[in-house]
């Protein structure tokens, strides 16, 4: 028996791969085990390789595999492009269709099963993908009607006839594995889950039940991979809450939009991606400036420019800092996992109005689309917190002006959303003095500017950094940012039984950056390993300009799509120390 | 209820002596009255350019935001308050130029907004640059040799957009301008506002005398039927835009917020924030 | 002289089985050969989207940009070199949301250029939201009640926008649109060409057959007149713009190019880049 | 005999201070002084305090002077607001029409001149600037002459007539000091000046004249403070050399329209203030991904947002650095004076061709709008470069496709312009390989990057640092950026005075951050201070990201909205040593 395990099915965009990736693992999440999912697909609706890559495993698990015990091929593309990964001794199942073939050597077994025609058979080959859901389950020795739940919520408005169909696809394939193999397969028993409820889901998903949670009601944007998804979920589920989705004609109306409902007292976000967030940067500038809250979430791709839509990067972290002209207060979150991001979505929301300046949640496309189980969610974890928010009726004022822009200690100044007697007031992108009339008095300018920037000294979160620091005088210290939390980790397991004194640092406040909590885990380490998907070492950089040391920093960097895998993750830090 | 006294704030306008963004403001803060708003219940959002600073010259809660973007954060405005009244205002350049695509689209989307444009047919407060309302062969600072593309007709694009209230006016006419920027609060929808108001700085030949001259009211045509599409686009070319007055409204459409499913009455910037935990629950059990 | 073929390359293109955009593909490749170009004075310039993948199918120079900024590159290819023959192309969601701002000051602009817009009423490469141009009550994934937003209508705009050769077609007449499209090559000035260009994967409503039952041909309109404003926007707004055919031009309009003061017919980029040391000295001496 | 003073002209704007400024400034000029000009304005067209203040020497100066020797009033606003920079017995000439008087024990003279009623009486109150012109001469003993050529040029074409009236208003203000002062006031007699011909031009017009001389031949731009004069000044000049300008509809179009231009082979630039370049991010990045050169100028002005539209500014440094999306090679260059500007200008042009990267030109405000003599630009000085350009015929490949995107060794590829038979291509946002193709290969993408990123590593331009080092260990080195440099020059001397051992640098090339050349500079002094106009020291954090040495480092920062004086910068670094 084995308490963990890795299984892929792959074949042409459009071929409802993603839906047999899907319902594979939602039965399993249903028994309780716990999944972290890797989706490959291109910038494209039909054909062109995809593949669905779902860690099983009775422990929490955030990171891809290695490698592969399990690859269902829909093609002989499939079996070409990621047979390398299968481990020794590992299944492939394959269409019979296609004549499937192994690379001459390589050790593993491979299952022909006519997933067409047996489809066929039941009616149409459409069902072939169950077919293969099937074998699969078959070859893990887990019984067919760990399906019939899944099976009747997909299919059950379409007539219990439909679902009996798919039922029986599935036990066809499992039969047929079973009478192939001749009995269990020893080495793909999974040891039984805890059969715990636990929700399973995309990062998308979570920022956007996050933002639901976090009171957000509005919300205009514009479609972009990868992140469209939190959009669809909201254009669901807002109206239900009284609230209601706006598709734009463009980022720049989707930000300037937010900017106004966020104005206008309503928790407003907007979310995109690197080009949308590119033409943001403006209007950043002017939240910035007003101080006016609001929202925007990143889920990075690959870039520079259109770039690889599809592919992991991490390489937006210098523009979300810096990329606005000018100099404005901001804060940064980003989530490790598809829970963080639950929670620090509620965060940002709360930040955005305590500090009354524009918040990015920083996610890149692995947490966005990365479908993974997350623990139950606390709702007795979710406080709104609003800030200055002015709620009392106000004083007559002898101007007959509220002071927007008051000066105070920390900065932030009381805020009245429109609507309210006594509180009228004019924002402006302008400099400006207390009641928000354009000024260039060059005091008042002064004073004004600090004021801005100075709220971010007294910024309090909880958790700046995500810190597993064992040791004192560490060999290393390994640090990153986003969703790459799960997947150091691991590497870290194995440098440690290397005999390495490791410690992890994980950066999610990200701006402003945390220099104080960072720097005596910088101090005391021999060397300071920083990971990133990105090319210029952009996270190293800011520890380098805000804490130095630059002698012990070093980088591994990844920036050709892909995720990092533990093993990566290992093998460079190994090679630089 | 409030007069159009207590629309006005004690700040002087920057604008130059003799600026037709004057009267503009002047007939914003009487029509405010006239229709009984409340100071506090009107939100102005403006563009940048010399009429965007109307935002700060009229005591209301005001919005200056960044050049081009007005519609959208008015939008923004209103779904989030929809109690409120909203007005955006900006010049020729903010609404035609950086943001054409938003004034399109803010009149195919009809949300229940007023926009009024200041259009003076060139770029004021950057110092007399063409706009895509100056005529071809209009000499300005950037077309020394005059202008060699055609001005657009905001009212024929308005209409072909969808728009479902599309007025023209003139500054120079307090009386009939503040009558139409009512009716425009009043109309259920977007409602498009142009108003020709003269930069007596930079622009020496569309003067207040050039636009009475060449405006004809749309009083003067008979039986002239605001609710006819085409015929309200005939008038438009055969007068090469020059006209004044209602030149189109639809009643029946809807505005935006009355077609989104389950938005209520109420604004939203009122309700309530919480999520009730049997809701967050049934959201949660669908991820499982 | 090079056939079609000469504008083969041997790139598949990327699109679903069925989609409307290689017919298009196949048209401009037909009308490139039938007006008499050579593949190296051809530039195709598109936007991003399943449509814009067009950029990399035709054996030309092409230009593969960012969302909603053909146009803009495209006119800055033709003013640097007026003597290549540049093609501008992308979707509806590209040229009608994003670049909406720039579709219609192109339009006003008139440079030499044409404009084809594979027109599917959806977003194809993010999976099938709603568009500028899908009609109200059109369910998308953004809009699972049926959007609230009413089409936008590309032949009215054009011509409201100044636009000198303003046509419509269908992907599933490889013929007229052929047709229609060396037309719009060989007009001097911008000229823009919508087709109705099926998303066969993630539009279910606005099918080759809809289209077929739907759209009428102007040469359906006895003595339908193209260079008539008016009945071109009074047809429009009658049949609700499902018509084929030129609808508008008007070739007395002087391409942008022409009326530029001093703006030679050889192409910019190879005129000699030095400075003639007299004129240097004469600039230099306006600073002294 | 005094060898060099500070005249300021104030008054509402509208009136015609600049003018006024202008006039006298002129005229100074043809005499062979050196001028060294500074306006200060506010965003509106007519009213509001403005001045215009003009340094005269007999040596090249390159900053606004500390104090004031004399001031010309229109208002009493203008000796309210300014008379506190005038000297120790400094001179005031106002106009007598609004009475003016001076604060109570101000050591100055005051002469109350009719310049209203003087002018009126010759025709017309608008030729009060003249008589303002003509007692400022007096006082500095210059003969009314001076003014013959200045004023025939500007009035000529109305006619001989108002030629003369001007000349008459001036020598009626001449007279009247003349009479007044009752013989020449010595301390203000400057002495002769080389009456040399030199230019006297803004930053501006510098950029602008550089950009015909380096062969641009084409301009879309959108009108904003402080960038538009360089494209007034090129719709005035590029017909003349078969080029254009078009003024598009915005910042946006503007871009993507000039790295159209540029894709098709000819020189094309855009320019633009902050808010301008935050709306272009995105589409830098397409011209970072797809190798396309573009130059494009930011003159920077208050931020953020609309922030201080006609105040000095150098806070966009970090958004130029970094604000697009992804990573692309970029270049930044700084010029300082008037005379920098022209010549990097047609290296920007250059650069942009021979690494096929975007160029921006940065500049501020100070530069872009401070009127400067500038020395006789050098004809022979100007090269055009214009790299991998191919310009011969090619031969027909088998593809029939060109590799625009070949890997070399410096990362730079053969580039042909669209027309040309044999190079046809396809170029693209989205990662491509070697013909342009999109492709997600991993392998094509790291090798794509590397080529990109790693063009800048061999990047050569002749002085990315300007460095005057006369000790081999300076107590202090101070370190700036664009126009700050003759002002750290000045102060500088004084810090030398006191017996400090000051070395100088200044950055020219921005990025790719020079850091060889920074390091050693760095590393031998004790402190080194870095002088910028922003709050958040942009320039000093470069330099602790890659040189590091943070213990050593201070800023001397200012964001008033005004440019420094050397006096402050004097002071200030005083009291950080
Ligand atoms: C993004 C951006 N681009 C350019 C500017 C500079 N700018 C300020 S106002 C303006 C146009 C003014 O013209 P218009 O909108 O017609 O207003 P007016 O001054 O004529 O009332 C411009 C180009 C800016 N503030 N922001
Ligand atoms: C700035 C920016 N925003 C959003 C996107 C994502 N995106 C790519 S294509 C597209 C729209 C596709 O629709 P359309 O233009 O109609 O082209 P189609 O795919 O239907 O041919 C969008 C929103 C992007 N690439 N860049
Ligand atoms: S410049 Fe023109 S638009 Fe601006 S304030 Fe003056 S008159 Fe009005
Ligand atoms: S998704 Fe639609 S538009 Fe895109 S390629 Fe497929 S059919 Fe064509
Ligand atoms: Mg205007
Ligand atoms: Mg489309």
């Amino acid at each position: 028996m084995i308490s963990q395990l890795s299984w892929k099915v792959g074949g042409q965009q459009g071929e409802g791969i993603d839906s047999t990736g899907e319902i594979f693992a939602i039965a399993l999440n249903r028994k309780g085990y716990y999944l972290y999912g890797y989706r490959h697909f291109s910038s494209r609706i039909k054909g062109g390789h995809t593949n669905n890559k779902i860690r099983v495993s009775t422990k929490p698990v955030h990171a891809i595999s290695d490698d592969l015990d399990i690859l269902v091929a829909f093609d002989q593309e499939t079996i070409d492009v990621n047979v390398h990964e299968l481990r020794k001794g590992g299944i492939v199942i394959a269409d019979s269709k296609f004549n499937p073939t192994l690379p001459e050597g390589k050790d593993a077994r491979l299952f022909n099963v006519p997933f067409t025609s047996l489809a066929e058979e039941l009616g149409t080959s459409l069902m072939k993908n169950m077919v293969a859901v099937g074998a699969s389950i078959a070859v893990l020795g887990l019984p067919v009607d760990s399906f019939t739940e899944v099976v009747t919520e997909l299919f059950g408005r379409k007539g219990q006839k439909v679902v009996d169909k798919n039922m029986e696809a599935i036990a066809k394939g499992a039969e047929f594995i079973n009478t192939e193999a001749g009995g269990n397969l020893p080495e793909f028993q999974l040891e039984p889950a805890d059969g715990q409820k636990r929700m399973f889901m995309i990062g998308n998903d979570a920022v956007a039940l996050g933002a639901v949670a976090a009171g957000a009601r509005f919300m205009p944007a514009y479609p972009i991979s990868p992140a469209s998804e939190i959009m669809e979920y909201l254009i669901k589920k807002l109206p239900q809450v009284g609230g209601t989705v706006i598709q734009t004609e463009d980022e720049i109306a989707a930000i300037t939009m937010a900017i106004g409902g966020n104005f206008a007292g309503v928790r407003t976000l907007t979310a995109s991606a690197g080009p949308g967030l590119a033409l943001m940067m403006e209007a950043i500038g002017l939240a910035g400036m007003t101080e006016t809250p609001v929202v925007i979430v990143d889920t990075q791709r690959g870039g520079p420019s259109t770039g690889l839509p599809t592919k992991q990067e991490q390489s937006d972290l210098n523009s979300m800092i810096y990329g606005t002209h000018g100099e404005i207060p901001k804060i940064i979150l980003a989530p490790s996992t598809a829970e963080e991001a639950f929670y620090d979505t509620i965060e940002a929301f709360n930040l955005a109005e305590e500090y009354q300046v524009p918040v990015i949640l920083l996610s890149d496309l692995q947490l966005a689309l990365g479908k993974q189980t997350v623990e139950t969610l606390d709702y007795n974890k979710i406080e709104i917190r609003r800030g200055k928010l002015v709620d009392k009726e106000l004083p007559e004022t002898e101007s007959g002006l509220f002071k927007r822009y008051e000066l105070t200690e920390d900065g932030v100044s009381p805020r009245v959303i429109p609507g309210m007697k006594n509180g009228i007031h004019h924002v402006t992108g302008v400099e400006h003095n207390e009641v928000g009339r354009p000024s260039e008095d060059s005091k008042n300018r002064i004073n004004m500017m600090d004021k801005r920037l100075n709220k971010m000294n007294n910024l309090k979160t909880a958790n700046p950094v995500i810190i597993n620091a064992k040791h004192n005088t560490p060999d290393v210290l390994i640090v990153g940012m986003g969703s790459n939390r799960g997947t150091i980790e691991e590497a870290i397991e194995r440098l440690e039984n290397d005999g390495l004194k490791v410690n992890q640092l994980h950066v999610r406040l990200l701006w402003p950056f945390p220099v104080e909590e960072i720097k005596p885990y910088v101090e005391n380490a021999k060397t300071v390993i920083v990971v990133e998907n990105n090319a210029t070492a952009q996270l190293a950089n800011q520890i380098k300009m805000h804490v130095g040391m630059h002698d012990k920093i070093k980088s591994v960097l990844k920036y050709d799509g892909n995720p990092f895998l533990p093993s990566i993750v290992y093998k460079e830090c190994k090679e630089l120390l | 209820m409030a007069t159009f006294k207590e629309f006005r704030n004690n700040v002087k306008p920057n604008w130059c002596p003799g600026c037709g963004d004057f009267t503009v403001q002047a007939s914003i803060q009487r029509a405010a009255a006239n229709v009984g708003l409340e100071p506090e219940n009107l939100a102005v959002i403006a563009g940048i350019g010399c009429s965007g600073r109307i935002a700060g010259y009229i005591h209301s809660y005001g919005f200056h935001g960044v050049h081009g973007r007005s519609l959208p954060i008015a939008q923004g405005v209103k779904m989030a308050n929809r109690e409120l009244t909203v007005i955006a205002s900006g010049g020729d350049g903010d609404g035609f130029a950086i943001g054409m695509s938003h004034t399109i689209h803010a009149m195919r989307r009809n949300i229940d907004i007023t926009y009024i444009v200041m259009d003076n047919q060139i770029y004021g407060l950057t110092k007399g640059q063409t706009s895509p309302r100056s005529s071809a062969g209009f000499v300005t600072k950037s077309t020394p040799k005059g202008s060699i593309e055609s001005a657009i007709s905001p009212m024929q694009l308005a209409i072909s957009s969808g728009a479902t209230f599309v007025a023209q006016t003139m500054s120079s006419d307090l009386k009939g301008m503040t009558e139409i920027i009512e009716k425009a609060i009043n109309h259920k929808g977007f409602s498009f506002v142009n108003v020709f108001s003269p930069c007596v700085t930079f622009n020496k030949i569309n003067t207040y005398d050039w636009f009475k001259e060449h405006v004809k009211s749309l009083s003067e045509i008979e039986n002239y039927d605001p609710t006819n599409k085409i015929q309200a686009m005939r008038v438009l070319m055969e007068n090469e835009d020059l006209v004044s007055g209602i030149i189109y409204q639809n009643e029946n459409q809807k505005a935006y917020e009355d077609l989104v499913p389950g938005f209520k009455q109420e604004a939203l910037a009122k309700q309530d924030l919480t999520l009730d935990p049997a809701q967050f629950e049934k959201l949660c059990a669908e991820f499982m």
